[in-house]
């Protein structure tokens, strides 16, 4: 019985080992977990599938560091399933810092999709496939801004092209080029604006990627249909993997299913912590 | 190509109905304008507003998306302005006939607030009244709260074990109520510590904070005749940042190994780093706050925790300053008030056609 | 004097405070603008260098009299002195007076910043995650009514937002997100009029002089 | 392996926090002393590049001599450390407090009370926001009750007996259960924070993962 009365008392950092090891364990080996797609993911999937050719996706990247495990592999994801269906894009972020982040994202999945094109026109190219618009202060001012003129809020891009120069642009003017917004804020409480203006005042559809933590917060806006469709947490990313994978057949790495594994490591682990911690507890109680 | 246009044109439906007013419950400069939706909304980009002083040359001053019927237009106070309406394809433009004129002013009452005003007012009064009956002299009686009782023990504990007390009132600027009322749980929890000649730490996130609890706990050595007790390092500045801050009172926990730790205040995500490392020195802790999200952390991990308002009560009754206790009363009438509008208010929207969810807008 | 001054200027700060609430008229406006755009951060920002005095007297001291752990302060003054140079001397994008780069290498304040700051601040955060564990493990215990409350819900939560738990049942994912919108939603609302009303309380009593703790003499 | 020193700063730094894991050592405490140091001067720019600076100097010395008044009020605070004076301390405190708490008032009035109200209340509109269909009525009524309990649990003026003890004790169920669901809703989002953390410190920096 005195087996119960340490398992009672297991010392913290026993529990720390426990839990540290087994998610460098499921880096180590890495395997990816089937998860089922739930509706608010299905619907951001369907609405950036369904893009049309003569429409464009806007991809807001305003997740700081903090946020950056969460909403990073969204923005992956959406970004190749984008590209996949040749969507043209325009990516952006609503704050200067978090600009390096966004540009990560844009860089990686366009040198991958370049790495598998066999000619010029299957490839991405600058200005006729993609624009990173890069950053205007204060985020109101692109938020409405774009309603009227893209061109007009940036002048110039991330890179300082002229915008109106750029084959795209010639095309996508404001929102009615403008098929879905997809805002990824991670705390900032970006994409809320994102309904609130954008899509109160231009009637945009706007789907949002955000943090586990602000996910309660945010389901009256996806219920209320303000969010077409919307990703939770890290969960959320790996849904759209899924459907990436199994209806887009996108071959990718699928770093947010992943990391499901190690999450669920993880929380089986703390539940298995708490599951003997009470038997133990009730054990050691009856005895006394 | 003009023929192309006409014809456009005339295959378009312009929006109709154009109605605007002078924007309510604000600081002038804004006309609100309305319209019916094109018939033709379904194929058109947009709405374009346009507006004139003379009713003749008119001016494109903004532009909406489809299905969109209202928006607003920055104007001047007092000139007095025509507006119509065009519905956008392309190069075509409908027109609907204009409307006019209109002018905006600047309004001295925000009109939209109006329950906000009498919430003010009515929960102003009883409070007020209470406290009003409180310096009267009429006793009061207030619940026992777990937390508070327990000050006294965990400053005697800290006294046995010649270990000091820790106190950290939050993360909150001196205009957050939960670091207000953090100021007077300190100032009695610093006096305990001036009597039993308790060492007191007290490392604080903002500037201003930091000045204010400073001269508090001063003046709590002063008043139970310690004032050459009193360190003046005891109250010190450590970081304007929530995880310097945390990693520097994790730092100081274990140097210092205080008996009891103090979470009062407001908190963010650091809550449980604070509590945790303190849970696992072997700190009593006792945490009160009012930020919901990081109340389930305080639970799980210090001995008692304030919920809520009771931090506001714990303030009051801490210091038995029967003014204060009296605001407490006048806060439990204004529940029962609370309590009542629901009911009367959900019957009413139950029973009736009336829309009572707009009083509460 | 020393009383009655503060106290007349916390009234009348108050009360302007609530005006700028009710009234949109841009006269009001303007002056609330100026007030916290200009005249409070301004003065907030004199706080903040008493606050470094208080810091740099505190380790200064420490320093001093050889305290138990003072090198510890050299560090801290150390990379507080070598920041504010690099910051105020390199100005903020590493434009200024003062040279951020040598050869490749880059040390302006943005740089810190991503390097140092965030790396810190990172990783302090994911100590939550270990904290978490450990906090529940100790805590979650069937002991009382509360306690077995609050296991069951963060058990039923954890393993809802799972596959593994969509694995068990397919309801269990819809159990947990209904525990968040509905019971969770209601314990919250209720604390939220509490906390309302209990702040309007002390707002008052503030503005009205009745709560003088703040001025340093504790209570009235 | 990657060799940018800041890589190798910030994996250090991070090592060196995740020590305190296991117990509280020097390596530790020096990475907790560069922090508070790093911080503050950190905010030092801060407020002198983008407060000080543009909104103070440079305007003043561009004739908005009005300016000079807010500055002596912030240099009230310094009067501290004059024991005669050091009562001027509460003038910008004051100012600071009274009109924060002015601006207060009616925020909370609207945003904590009136619209709580709103939507607590039982009517169809309420009922159809759960998309619930029939459900959707039950969970408002639930909901509702759960918001009156809660409510009479912060009743202090009263002891807790009678109709009060029970409404109070069912207030607790829902509170606990909130605090349940929010601290299991949370795990997730810190343990993907450490997931990315690991990646960081295992893939940037050492290279042993992709």
């Amino acid at each position: 019985m005195k087996i119960f009365e340490t398992l009672t008392r297991i010392d913290r950092r026993i529990i720390f080992l426990a839990l540290g090891g087994l998610i460098i364990f499921s880096l180590l080996f890495p395997r990816f977990l089937k998860v089922r797609v739930f509706p608010p993911v299905a619907k951001l999937y369907e609405a950036v599938d369904k893009i049309p050719p003569d429409k464009a996706l806007i991809l807001d990247i305003s997740y700081g560091p903090q946020y950056q495990a969460e909403c990073e592999p969204m923005a992956y994801t959406v970004l190749r399933h984008a590209y996949k269906n040749r969507t043209k894009v325009l990516a952006l972020s609503l704050y200067a810092e978090y600009l390096g982040l966004a540009k990560k994202v844009l860089d990686d999945v366009t040198a991958e999709y370049n790495r598998n094109a066999r000619s010029r026109d299957d490839s991405l190219i600058y200005g006729r496939d993609y624009v990173f618009l890069g950053w205007q202060p204060p985020p109101i001012i692109p938020i409405l801004g774009m309603g009227e003129s893209i061109a007009g809020v940036y002048q110039i891009d991330y890179y300082g092209n002229q915008t109106d120069t750029l084959p795209l642009m010639k095309h996508i003017k404001n929102y009615n080029n403008v098929s879905i917004l997809v805002a990824l804020g991670g705390g900032t409480g970006s994409e809320k604006w994102w309904a609130q203006f954008a899509q109160r005042k231009f009637g945009l559809r706007v789907g949002a990627g955000c943090s586990a933590v602000l996910g309660a917060d945010y389901y009256p806006y996806y219920q209320a249909g303000q969010f077409t469709g919307m990703m939770v947490g890290v969960k959320g990313a790996a849904e759209y993997e899924e459907l990436a994978s199994s209806r887009a057949k996108i071959t990718a790495e699928r770093v947010a299913s992943e990391r499901m594994l190690s999450l669920t490591y993880a929380h089986l682990i703390m539940i298995a912590f708490i599951v003997i911690g009470n038997i133990s507890y009730f054990v050691t109680r009856r005895k006394k | 190509m003009t023929t192309l246009m006409i014809t456009l044109m005339m295959a378009l439906a312009p929006p109709s109905d154009v109605k605007a007013y002078d924007t309510p419950g604000d600081g002038g400069s804004s006309i609100t304008i309305e319209w019916q939706l094109s018939p033709d909304d379904e194929d058109i980009d947009g709405y374009e507003i346009h507006r004139s002083t003379d009713n003749v040359t008119f001016e494109k001053v903004g532009f909406v998306g489809k299905g969109i019927a209202q928006t607003d237009d920055k104007t001047r106070d007092r000139e007095r302005y025509y507006y119509k309406i065009a519905a956008v394809k392309d190069t075509a433009r409908a027109y609907s006939t204009s409307q006019g004129p209109f002018s905006s002013a600047a309004q001295w009452f925000n009109t939209t607030m109006w329950n906000v005003l009498i919430g003010f007012v009515v929960s102003s009064f009883f409070i007020i009244f209470f406290i009003y009956r409180a310096r009267k002299g009429r006793s009061l009686y207030i619940r026992k709260i777990a937390g508070l009782s327990a000050v006294d023990d965990a400053v005697g504990r800290a006294t046995e074990m010649g270990k000091p007390i820790l106190y950290s009132l939050g993360l909150g600027q001196i205009d957050a109520i939960a670091t207000i009322a953090s100021l007077n749980i300190v100032g009695e929890v610093a006096k305990k510590c001036a009597e039993f000649e308790t060492k007191f730490l007290c490392p604080t996130f903002d500037p201003v904070v930091y000045t204010v609890s400073r001269e508090i706990v001063k003046q709590s050595y002063g008043t139970v005749g310690k004032p050459d007790r009193y360190d003046p390092n005891s109250v010190f500045y450590l970081a304007a940042s929530s995880m310097a801050y945390a990693s520097g009172i994790c730092g100081i926990m274990t140097r210092e190994r205080p008996a009891t730790n103090f979470w009062i205040g407001s908190f963010g995500a650091e809550s449980l780093i604070l509590a945790e490392t303190g849970a696992a020195m072997g700190a009593i802790q006792i945490a009160g706050t009012d930020n919901v999200t990081q109340l389930p952390f305080f639970i799980t991990a210090c001995d008692y925790t304030l919920i809520g308002e009771e931090l506001y009560a714990a303030s009051a009754y801490i210091s038995k300053e029967p003014l204060l206790l009296g605001a407490i009363k006048g806060e439990d009438f204004i529940k029962v008030i609370i309590v009542g509008l629901l009911l009367v208010g959900s019957v009413i929207g139950l029973v009736s056609r009336f829309q009572i969810l707009s009083l509460f807008k | 004097m020393k009383k009655k001054i503060p106290l007349a200027l916390v009234f009348i700060a108050g009360v302007s405070g609530l005006v700028a609430a009710f009234v949109p008229h841009p006269l009001v406006k303007a002056g609330d603008e100026i007030m916290r755009n200009d005249v409070l951060r301004i003065i907030q920002s004199f706080a903040f260098i008493l606050a470094l005095s208080s810091l740099v007297s505190v380790h200064t001291s420490k320093i001093r009299t050889r305290r138990h752990k003072w090198p510890y302060s050299i560090v801290l003054l150390a990379s507080f002195l070598i920041t504010s140079v690099i910051g105020l001397g390199g100005g903020v994008s590493g434009r200024g007076i003062l040279p951020t780069q040598i050869g490749n290498f880059n040390f302006n304040i943005q740089t810190i910043y991503q390097n140092v700051i965030i790396a810190l601040s990172t990783s302090m955060f994911a100590l939550l995650a270990f904290y978490m564990a450990s906090a529940s493990y100790r805590a979650f215990r069937i002991r009382s009514f509360e306690a077995t409350l609050l296991l069951s819900a963060a058990f039923i939560v954890m393993l809802g937002v799972l596959p593994i738990g969509d694995a068990i049942s397919h309801h269990l994912p819809a159990f947990a997100q209904w525990i968040l919108d509905v019971p969770n939603a209601a314990g919250q609302r209720g604390i939220a009029f509490g906390i309302a009303l209990g702040g309007l309380a002390t707002a008052l009593k503030i503005v009205l002089g009745i709560e003088r703790s703040w001025l340093g003499g504790g209570g009235a | 392996m990657n060799f940018d020193p800041w890589i190798w700063i910030g994996a250090l730094l991070s090592l060196a926090i995740f020590s305190f894991l296991y117990k509280e050592n020097p390596v530790y405490y020096v990475a907790e002393h560069i922090y508070i140091g790093v911080i503050n001067g950190y905010l030092v720019t801060f407020y002198w590049h983008n407060i000080l600076v543009p909104i103070l100097f440079k305007r003043l010395f561009s004739g908005m001599y009005l300016l000079i008044i807010p500055a002596f009020i912030g240099c009230l605070y310094f009067t501290r450390f004059i024991p005669r004076l050091s009562w001027l301390v509460r003038i910008p405190i004051a100012l600071f407090m009274g009109y924060y708490t002015g601006l207060f008032i009616p925020v909370t009035i609207q945003a904590d009370i009136i619209k709580q109200i709103q939507a607590t209340l039982l009517t169809t509109q309420n009922f159809k926001m759960w998309n619930a269909g029939a459900l959707g009525i039950v969970w408002s009524v639930i909901l509702f009750v759960g918001v009156i309990c809660t409510i009479s649990y912060f009743y202090f003026s009263r002891e807790h007996k009678g109709a009060l003890r029970v409404t109070s004790r069912i207030g607790i169920v829902f509170i606990m259960l909130g605090f349940g669901a929010s601290f299991g809703y949370t795990v997730m989002s810190r343990v993907t924070l450490l997931i990315g953390k690991l990646q960081f410190l295992m893939g940037d920096w050492l290279g042993i993962i992709k």
